[in-house]
């Protein structure tokens, strides 16, 4: 039945971490220096402090040492990281995410006995997938609804040399690749139909990582270049390893983790906003008692709260696939949904918190212009929403993608 | 009815295009690159400009300007704009202000002031009303309320005024040489009877600049507190007259002072610009850029973006053009309050979609369109705010 | 816990009234004639077979004939209904909630006994709430954030006079009235602190009823005027009616019912532009298979998707406080944070899907400018949207109205 | 720069201006409330505007017309516009005709059509190029399909012509007196060089109108279906080549008939008359309704929403001008498809907004707000849509 109460464990573990972000996260991350756009340090000890609670942990099962959080539960823990610092969140939502499906979903026990110590041990091991080739578009563009060509395969290959595999190739986008202690690659086998992926570990002869930009994607992301990387042989992950990895392409997709992270952004404005206008006088009066401030902050509250449910309501339906079955659900890619409106709706929202600020909003050491910047990256993050509504749009129209060309993206 | 330009506007238009492609582009994201507030800006190209007559060209003839038409002035903003817009401000900044002199100063100010204006082409000008805790209600102070507004002392003292206070937010402010300042020389009166305007060189005793603020955009275009402790200003520098300031600035009656209504223009004038290097460059990189083996530009939404960012910016050029040439004619007008408010969006908008159409590449967002968007919003606080945007509506009959 | 499952009996009541608006409201209302939004007439056949069905009584308690259904379920069945004719669902969304009210909340047992025999026996027995004063303006304006004057209090009176009440005054648009058997009105009794309701039979001596002009607002609405008009003494509700009815002001507001039937509207738009945009070929192709129609319908979808997500958990929130008190859910009017969002989409998305028909799309006897029309009237009723976004603005502001002006409006 | 109009331009607008007033005004409101399609033209205003010059002030001079300047044209499609555009439209689609007549017919042809056409007050121009399963077909055809567009035949039979099929969603089909055709005269090749154009009278034997189609806006401007069945059209009413006329009408090569690029100033001109007449009832209302004792003119969202509403039209007014001005100078320029594009989302957003600032009241919306909304969204498929902003687009160099 219908029913939008949080659990006790929900409402909990919302109080602790924004407590967290409030207490910890925000003095650090909202300091002037931190808030230049162009030289943003990863805050480690922040990160090793939200280990310590468990939140790089968060998904993994409990059994296994983690909270066996569900997906609900990882966006709203998501969200209020977010709203005190989006880098932390993106990599905290990255590793939680990965540690899940690696260690409960895709290894073996034998892996998992052998990577699941290194895990939980160690609160700097974080996770990273290497997915996607170096310098390949996937953009469906003018091949929207026809077959794209095959040209973008995967191109990183992996050849046995005795009890060691050797990787060789390139990839790019990757999340948390500067800092992951652990990779998980797609490639390319000869003789096998579908791609496979191996654990390769950060330290691997033939590994090398260059770090991006720090100003543009949230968390830390990098390029990752295999020259002739060797792993051990049962680093090998079994035969669905790929297409869950692969299908999902980023972690964050399918669940809406970076739409969480979004809606944290722009509630951290909104909230600035609110503060400031019950604080500022102008015309004799606080700026909230005029109407056209009001208004605006009305519209930033009807944004977020839409945006909210659209979220929770992706994160919900990517743990519930039956609800989509039985018909509770459209057949629609809930995420993606999720991803156009609110990421459009934050940009508004933190543009217009901005502007309640007067001069102080567009100055680099406030909060505000660090608020814009990090909801235009969510904006621009992937392939940017054009192209995300060209996969919905697809999917509306009911046309299936060959899977020759599925396979190829 | 005629568009077409002068060979006076011309000339000057294809100056500006050429200094703009040779010296301002060139070193326009260098610029905002520097971290350092204080150290954005470099006066090479201040100079440069200076000695072309981008610095005085809006000072009459006779105290050795160049005394161009509006229509002149917003070609150029435009022209310098699409190379950095907060270059050209840096620029027109000067053009404000020396319309204020010529407006408002008495003979003998203009000899004191403008000549050496004219001669240095280091000298800057700026102007200081804004304080902490007084932005919005300078510029629509509360009917019902005299003490909203800034609160800057002056008080007299024989030849001399003291003045006493904080400014903030103040353009050209690190690297002026001479300021107009606001101040209250009556605080039991409402805003509009209780102000006079002072000329305020940079050397004054007990006069300094604090922080330099650190924008988002406009980096180059510096902007930082002035903190008056004691500061002594003769009373010969005393622009019209004493509790009269308001009038003449343009904050109350609106529309009487060359230096207010060019600021609307000059807003919308640099807008223009942006969104002129926002379309070029949109339209060079899609088609150049390539997906799936064809230029961008194939791509049906890319060029519904570029459709929306053409049309917004040559309504835009029309509406600057019109509102140039009725500063030309005197006009009394709402259209430069409405073009400013309308620059607002059509800049922003723009923008934004230039960023669209670049899309995150390898992980980050292009330089070029980043910038225009930080420079872009601006305006938001300048010119698109809601004072800004009611003011505006208020005039319209 | 957080559960999006619609019930079976939920699913199954949007079938069948989806199937009823497919093969009986719509080529009844979709007729060229009907379509004419300048004279459409209430088709009171239809009218009659969704009482039959059940859909007049849909929220009355089933012990006393109804269905009992909660308000999320009305949601539903109201935007199916509205995908098929925003009138019919109209007028159906009101009895069908004042039914509930009235007989289910608010009435003595001894007035329950006379009056549900007749509200359930016939299909045509419609209601109706009479609670504005004609020609009062509520708007708080200027008074935003300011105590409102209490110019604005109930004028119609209500007089002892032997075993009667004697009723004089004006109101304006009420939904229903002129074909509602039964008025709740809203009077003040002398000597009174606060107002009261009684219900009036539309054949008591002295009322008449002005139908509106049939091309605004959605159903049918009129205004009331009380000569002398005389109803028994036990016409008089319980003392908390008043608070009930007046606090939610119109049926709708509080639950939202005529937010879903805004989502109807626009899912019938889309549905015919998508239907559209399969059959007609243009360049050599259908129009879906364009980048600038999919992209397009792509929007329309998320505007729907992410309307209906907002509409849904305002009409489960109404009908559990709770989640607000556990803060499950924010405290804030989630009914009007749905009303301004999805009138706001409605516009666009059903004047997108009228785009898509090209020319056909901007004609009076074709359904899409009936779409764009009715979706106008949703985003014009009331107050109009400026007003709603202040009303959330004071909440959000933290501030309280006074009391007294409160019970003014 | 010059936004000044010569004395001729500025007497065309009053002449406009008080017909509107005076006779358009009056009747609007009537007009569109009158329910069957085929009721809603009346030719009394016609026949008083015709007098006046409104309906042949395109026609050179030596054929009789008044030869007015593209800017004097946009200004009274304007002012008309302002108080009912659907009759301003029924004026200018006859200068939209009587431009292609001048630009493409012979000596000859116009000796036959012109003469009649200024003579008569009750002689109706129109075009007939969309068909039922070909609209957006024929303005941007397939680039690797030639069977795409219009469907219409003719086939040569001695002197003569045979037409064979239908069009829809003629303007002035149900009250012209002649029309263009365009129709197929080779099926085999592209739409572009297959297509022949002709002058078909409205008493061609074989040829009548169907249905008029009962639209939501600009209900006076009367808009029907046409049937050809072996109409015979002489061989001598062939405009410029066979096979040739795709070209001629803008189709293809675009911008070469004063015909085609009218069209573009037209639906922008127009739409600034409704933006005009929404601004001002908008801004009439807001000082005169009152809300708690005030005028809504208090209200700050009221102000912002008339001051977004004279933006767009006053940067809409400026655009209009410039791309009248172009037309004179015969510029070649993307700005008239993008003054159209743009027109579009102004005139669409103006009269939503006015809409909004009325409210419903009494639980219906104002028939004058809800007109001018209904009108505006005409637009939408005229001059705003994808494939429009798209050809436009493709044109900016």
């Amino acid at each position: 039945m219908y029913n939008l109460h949080l659990s006790a464990e929900q409402l909990e573990i919302r109080d602790t971490v924004r407590d967290f972000a409030t207490r910890e996260i925000k003095p650090v991350a909202l300091k002037s220096d931190r808030l230049d756009v162009c030289d943003r340090r990863l805050p480690m000890q922040l990160l090793d402090q939200a280990s310590q609670m468990g939140l790089r942990t968060l998904a993994l099962s409990e059994d296994r040492g983690g909270a066996g959080a569900d997906h609900l539960t990882c966006c709203i823990v998501t969200e209020e990281l977010a709203a005190g610092d989006a880098d932390i969140a993106a990599v905290l939502a990255t590793t939680s995410w990965l540690g899940h499906l690696l260690i409960d979903r895709l290894m073996s026990d034998a892996q998992r006995e052998r990577l699941l110590p290194k895990f939980t041990g160690d609160d700097r091991f974080h996770l990273a997938f290497a997915g996607h080739e170096a310098d390949t578009d996937t953009r469906l563009g003018v091949n929207y609804h026809r077959p794209a060509s095959a040209a973008a395969g995967v191109r990183t290959t992996a050849v046995k040399a005795g009890n060691e595999w050797v990787i060789n190739g390139a990839k790019d986008y990757v999340a948390n690749a500067p800092i992951a202690k652990l990779f998980a690659v797609l490639v390319e086998i000869a003789g096998q139909l579908k791609p496979k992926i191996l654990l390769v570990p950060a330290d691997a002869p033939g590994i090398s990582v260059r770090a991006h930009d720090k100003a543009w994607p949230h968390g830390c992301g990098g390029d990752v270049a295999f020259k002739d990387c060797r792993v051990p042989a049962d680093n090998l992950l079994g035969d669905d390893a790929a297409a869950l990895l692969a299908s999902i392409d980023a972690p964050g997709e399918g669940i809406p983790l970076f739409q969480a992270l979004n809606l944290g952004i722009g509630r951290a404005a909104y909230d600035a906003a609110l503060d400031y206008a019950h604080l500022r006088v102008q015309g004799g009066r606080p700026l909230i008692e005029h109407q056209a401030i009001g208004s605006k902050l009305a519209e930033m509250a009807i944004r977020l709260e839409v945006a909210r449910a659209t979220v929770w309501q992706a994160a919900w339906a990517s743990d519930h696939p039956e609800a989509i079955a039985d018909r509770s659900l459209p057949d629609l890619p809930l995420q993606t949904i999720a991803q156009v409106f609110t990421s459009e709706m934050m940009v508004k929202a933190t543009k217009d918190a901005a502007e309640i600020f007067g001069a102080m909003g567009v100055m680099r050491d406030m909060p505000l212009q660090k608020y814009i910047h990090d909801a235009r990256v969510c904006l621009h993050s992937g392939n940017g929403n054009s192209e995300a509504k060209l996969r919905l749009a697809e999917i509306i129209a009911g046309y299936r993608r060959p899977v020759q060309a599925l396979a190829a993206e | 009815m005629d568009f077409s330009l002068s060979n006076e506007q011309r000339s000057w238009q294809m100056l500006a295009r050429k200094f703009a492609d040779e010296e301002i582009r060139p070193i326009s994201l260098q610029c905002d690159a520097i971290d350092t507030p204080r150290e954005t800006w470099t006066w090479d190209i201040i100079k440069k400009g200076s000695k072309l007559g981008f610095r005085t060209m809006a000072v009459p003839k006779k105290w050795g300007g160049q005394e161009t038409d509006f229509v002149t002035q917003a070609l150029v903003m435009t022209e310098l704009a699409k190379a950095d817009s907060a270059i050209s401000k840096a620029f027109s900044q000067n053009w404000k202000w020396s319309h204020l002199i010529s407006a408002a100063c008495t003979e003998e100010q203009k000899q004191r002031f403008l000549t050496p204006f004219v001669a240095d082409d280091t000298f800057v000008l700026g102007k200081g009303i804004t304080e902490p805790g007084a932005g919005s209600d300078n510029r629509m102070p509360p009917a019902d309320d005299p003490k909203p507004g800034l609160k800057l002392k002056a008080e007299r003292s024989g030849d001399e005024w003291i003045l006493n206070g904080e400014k903030a937010f103040i353009a050209n402010a690190p690297v002026g040489k001479l300021f107009f300042i606001d101040a209250r020389t009556d605080p039991t009166v409402p805003l509009k009877q209780g102000i006079t305007m002072f000329l305020v060189p940079s050397d004054t005793p007990g006069f300094r600049i604090g922080k330099v603020f650190n924008k988002s955009g406009w980096r180059f275009y510096q902007n930082g507190e002035m903190i008056f402790e004691n500061a002594r200003v003769p009373h010969a520098n005393v622009v019209g007259e004493v509790n009269g300031a308001v009038k003449k600035s343009g904050g109350g009656g609106g529309d009487t002072t060359g230096g207010d209504l060019f600021g609307d223009l000059e807003l919308c004038a640099n807008a223009l610009g942006i969104c002129d290097d926002a379309c070029e460059s949109a339209l060079r990189y899609a088609k150049t850029a390539t997906q799936g083996g064809e230029v961008l530009f194939v791509q049906q939404h890319v060029q519904l973006k570029i459709n929306r960012m053409f049309a917004m910016t040559e309504a835009l050029r029309s509406f600057v053009l019109r509102v140039a040439w009725e500063h030309d004619r005197r006009i009394h007008s709402h259209n430069a309050g409405l073009a400013m408010n309308y620059s607002c969006d059509a800049v922003q908008e723009v923008t934004e979609l230039y960023m669209d159409i670049r899309g995150a590449q390898g992980g980050a967002m292009d330089h070029h369109a980043d910038k225009l968007a930080r420079d872009a919003f601006i305006w938001g606080h300048l010119a698109g705010d809601s004072v800004s945007r009611m003011k505006v509506t208020r005039r319209i009959q």
